[in-house]
């Protein structure tokens, strides 16, 4: 337990955690590549086409893990933000600047993947629907994050100051995304329920499974090469970072 | 404590009654804002009163993040901010002070000339109390909630816009609730609902806004 | 009472002072020395626990004032660049506020006294706005005359001080020392404040010495 | 004289480029403020079309009048106001230059993604085209105009009110016939009327507000 | 050059002072005294055309500066109490605009020069806002060095700053009052401005004194 305990705090140094970060995102990189060939292949060329929307369908590989990427990024940031404005611990903030990007492009990317979907299948690119609005709403809680992030110069009062706006964003989330109760909504509800009948063709299901876990891998390499070069732009003062340039290590 | 509390409050709202001038423009924007959509969309009632609650809303919440800038800033930039950081009291209950007494001054008003407005575009008796009401929860809430990012965005080169960009996507909920409120009673379904999950927002901005706006203001300040 | 262990500033990428110590005891004053960019402001503001600072420790009676916060408040009073007075209020208003902020009590009679001392006989009752450059730091500065927290940290209280203002607050000073306060100070005027345990720090090079 | 008044325009970009932020936020605020009302009026497109114009219109109008506040502001408090007062520069091509800045960094970014917005609004393509011509002569207009409040400001301690009973007689022939031009090119009665009024104030205030405004301003700071 | 014909300066219901009159003519210094409030800052506004006197006139080579406006304003420079720098620009940027402002052409080199002279060497190229009090008051006084104007109305400009930094621009306005120009300042610190004529004028009192 405590030789545990140890191991985790050895990796909360930045200088400990620069190469191993490195490592991951490297693997992630391999993986991310590898899952995106089947993922394509599969959707493009091996998933039925659906009876009802045709082909246009295929364009939810992309959409359903953006959106989903994008969620979970805005509560996983929040948490390692909560990390280091408690225990002040430098690394924690880090993790939070190099997924605010990330996540914001996940909105992004799921929102115009939408927007392009919506076209054909609503007649519109964009309705005020309660799921649409949430999204867009998210998109805004990164922006804000990133403009706060951009707007202070020490990067230590930035950090602190954004986590205080993360935190506080998190509680807004339930509530955004319970407000579908209030509305009656055009977009597509939960098809894919953990418990009972899904209501999806397991050909369909598995491509879609392989094109989230290809974004999960995608999100992780890319933070992983943020947080190495925050770590670097932020450390460079230390020696480990001097000895590290000097060897040409970085 | 409580005198404490008062001390702060009455020298906010002594600030606030010097400059009188200031303390109408809130209320003037509100009531323009509501008074422009007429002219800009057309004189159809039917339309008009359609959009009214939202209306209504968007322009107090518009108002309400307008006034939001000037609720810490003038503080940072003379230092007495910076002495209230180190005098010997909870800086929570200064900053709910401070919000009282900006409530009073910006909310209040707008909140008491909501009706009148509603009027104009033709709202019903019922409605209208239901507007006053979702407004009479809905404000506090929005000055609590904005005072997060009125310290958060304190000193920085964002200035009011940015405070904008920060705040206004937390404020979505109470907006939502506070016009959802108005048009479910204007279409007789009932808004008190939407009324007692305002209220609840309100609670819990009551508890947790002072203090997050507390840290933010250490962390602004550093 | 006042304890710096060690304390290293950064700014950007400048470090402004690193391995500095010193402590002071009731009854001594520690005047700080140095050109301007040294980083005296940046040192007072970190005593005060304004800023944090990128190493050390800074302790009052043998507590972190980190952890002390508002008890450290309590005792403290600083004094900075900013004139921290509210340009809508009158000089008695700020005055009073002021000091219920920090905890005591005063009466409107014990303000206007305060207000005289200082020199602002006639003008208690402007509103701060239209006062001089030197009023508008008199009556931040009246405070002084009021509050008896044993800590003052002041930011060159001397700027924009005509003569018999200087004198006065010099006077000030020494007395708190005498009644076994604890000072620390910056200015670049000439002053004599050489009663009681006065040191001197100067910036730059990072040593303390008596005078 | 050219010298000049460039570089009055590029300090004043710089000083907007350095706030990488800042220069986003009016934009988003604008963004923000037309995606509100769908939110708290309902989502039934029908509605929205017909109200999208003044939408827009109102939005772009108070993104406007709220980034104003800071175009003498910042400054007056710093004193470099008093400095161009005292330069041998005549002031209105100072002030001429001050709100070129300020058009480019608040009011271009809005007027170019007007179209986005209003596509959300299930606007049609020429009632699009006409929405961005009508903003982009519209708002260097609101621009002007609103320099003369914002200089009048300065002074007169919270005069805020006073200004918008100024400025906003003003401002609203600006918003009738801008999303009046709208309106009309989507009820397909062709806009072009409206747009060459709107030509007309643009002129008008381009030539009359720089010297208003540096007149506000030398009263402000006496 | 400068005369001041029978001025009198009402701020609120106090008169500040009146009657008062004083010619400086090429190369002369006026040293302003007078205790805080006395109306110092109101004089030296007022000569600068930035306050509008209650009575009395202002010339400048025997004419109304009222009607000359940007005529006199070519001929002046004026420092306030107020900094007049952006905070968001780096010395350098300040200096160049303030510069151009005022209609003269200056190199980048040149306003390096000015800025090293002055005492800002290595911080020409950070944004004012992190420099130190002290550093942003030469920002502001870096101008003096490049600008050619005659008339100089400087009020308080040794506040803040450290004692080189008072030393260089005692030279500077020697240097300025060698070179036939005129100056009108007014501090509370000692300095020694002792080169041309120097004349000094006590507020409340309304004497005109040679040193
Ligand atoms: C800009 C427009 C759109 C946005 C912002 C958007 C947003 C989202 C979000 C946030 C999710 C994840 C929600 C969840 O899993 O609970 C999602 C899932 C989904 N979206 Fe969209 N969407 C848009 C347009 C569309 C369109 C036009 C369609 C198809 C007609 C569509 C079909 C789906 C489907 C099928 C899912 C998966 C739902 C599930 O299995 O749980 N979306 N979308
Ligand atoms: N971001 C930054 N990058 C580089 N230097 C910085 C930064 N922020 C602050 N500084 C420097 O840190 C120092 C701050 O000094 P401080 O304000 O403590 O000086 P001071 O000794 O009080 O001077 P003064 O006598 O002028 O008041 C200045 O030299 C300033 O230029
Ligand atoms: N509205 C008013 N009512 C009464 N007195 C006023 C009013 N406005 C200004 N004053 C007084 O006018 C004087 C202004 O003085 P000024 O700022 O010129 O002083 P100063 O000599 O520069 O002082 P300092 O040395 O402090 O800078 C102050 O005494 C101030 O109190
Ligand atoms: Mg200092
Ligand atoms: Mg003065």
């Amino acid at each position: 337990m405590s030789s545990r305990l140890v191991n985790w705090f050895k990796f909360s140094s930045p200088s400990t955690f620069y190469p191993l970060a490195g490592k991951i995102g490297f693997w992630s990189m391999v993986v991310t590549v590898v899952l995106l060939a089947v993922g394509l292949y599969m959707s493009f060329f091996v998933a039925p086409t659906d009876y009802k929307q045709g082909e246009g369908y295929r364009i939810i590989y992309v959409h359903v893990p953006a959106a989903w990427m994008s969620m979970f990024l805005y509560v996983l940031m929040a948490g390692w933000a909560a990390l280091g404005l408690v225990f002040n611990t430098r690394l924690s903030a880090m993790m939070a600047s190099a997924l605010a990007p990330t996540g914001a492009s996940m909105a992004f990317i799921a929102l115009w993947t939408g927007a392009f979907w919506g076209k054909p299948m609503w007649g519109a690119w964009w309705v005020w629907d309660a799921r649409l609005t949430s999204e867009l709403i998210l998109l805004f809680l990164y922006l804000g994050f990133i403009a706060l992030q951009s707007a202070i110069d020490d990067p230590r009062r930035a950090d602190r100051a954004c986590a205080v706006l993360a935190i506080v964003g998190v509680v807004n989330v339930p509530i955004i995304y319970y407000s579908v109760i209030w509305w009656n909504t055009l977009h597509q509800g939960a098809t894919i329920q953990i418990r009972g009948e899904s209501s999806m063709d397991p050909l369909m299901l598995t491509t879609l499974l392989i094109m989230t876990l290809a974004f999960w891998a995608y999100c992780i390499a890319v933070a992983m090469a943020r947080v190495r070069s925050i770590i670097l732009e932020r450390e460079r003062e230390t020696t480990w970072v001097g000895e590290m340039v000097k060897e040409g290590r970085a | 404590m409580f005198e404490i509390f008062r001390t702060v409050v009455m020298r906010d709202l002594v600030l606030a009654l010097r400059r009188r001038a200031d303390l109408m423009t809130v209320l003037f924007f509100f009531v323009i804002v509501v008074s422009l959509f007429p002219l800009a969309i057309g004189p159809e009632m039917s339309t008009l009163r359609m959009i009214a609650p939202g209306v209504v809303w968007v322009a107090a919440l518009l108002a309400s993040m307008l006034a939001l800038e000037r609720l810490f800033a003038a503080d940072y930039a003379d230092g007495t901010l910076e002495q209230m950081l180190l005098t010997p009291q909870p800086l929570a209950l200064l900053v709910l002070g401070k919000i009282a007494a900006h409530w009073l001054v910006t909310g209040l008003p707008l909140v008491l000339i909501s009706p009148l407005l509603g009027l104009q575009y033709g709202l019903s008796g019922e409605t209208l109390l239901v507007l006053l009401f979702s407004l009479l929860l809905g404000t506090p809430a929005l000055s609590l909630i904005g005072a997060i990012g009125a310290a958060l965005t304190l000193g920085l080169r964002g200035g009011g816009v940015l405070v904008s960009l920060l705040v206004l996507p937390l404020t979505i909920p109470v907006l939502i609730f506070g016009s959802g409120s108005v048009e479910a009673t204007a279409s007789g379904m009932g808004g008190e609902g939407h009324l007692y999950l305002l209220g609840a927002i309100l609670v819990m901005s009551l508890v947790l806004a002072p203090l997050a706006a507390a840290t933010a203001l250490r962390i602004s300040n550093e | 009472m006042l304890e710096v262990r060690n304390l290293e500033c950064v700014r950007g990428d400048r470090r402004l002072f690193r391995e500095l110590n010193f402590t002071l005891r009731e009854g001594e004053l520690l005047h700080l020395h140095g050109h301007n960019g040294s980083g005296k402001t940046t040192l007072l503001r970190a005593v005060s626990g304004l800023l944090l600072p990128s190493a050390g420790e800074i302790l009052w009676r043998g507590k972190d004032i980190r952890e002390l916060r508002e008890e450290f408040s309590a005792e403290l009073i600083f004094i900075g660049h900013k004139r921290a007075i509210k340009d809508d209020l009158s000089a008695v208003e700020n005055l009073r506020v002021a000091c219920t902020l920090d905890g005591v009590r005063i009466s409107e009679e014990q303000a206007w006294k305060a207000l005289e001392r200082i020199g602002l006989y006639g003008f208690e009752d402007l509103p701060s706005r239209v006062l001089s450059q030197g009023q508008k730091r008199r009556v931040g500065l009246a405070r002084l005359l009021l509050n008896r927290a044993p800590l003052w940290v002041l930011d060159e209280p001397f700027n924009a001080l005509d003569k018999a203002a200087v004198g006065l607050l010099q006077g000030v000073i020494r007395e708190h020392v005498a009644n076994a306060g604890v000072v620390l100070l910056t200015t670049h005027q000439e002053v004599s404040l050489t009663q009681g345990a006065v040191h001197s720090l100067q910036l730059g090079s990072g040593e303390l010495g008596h005078v």
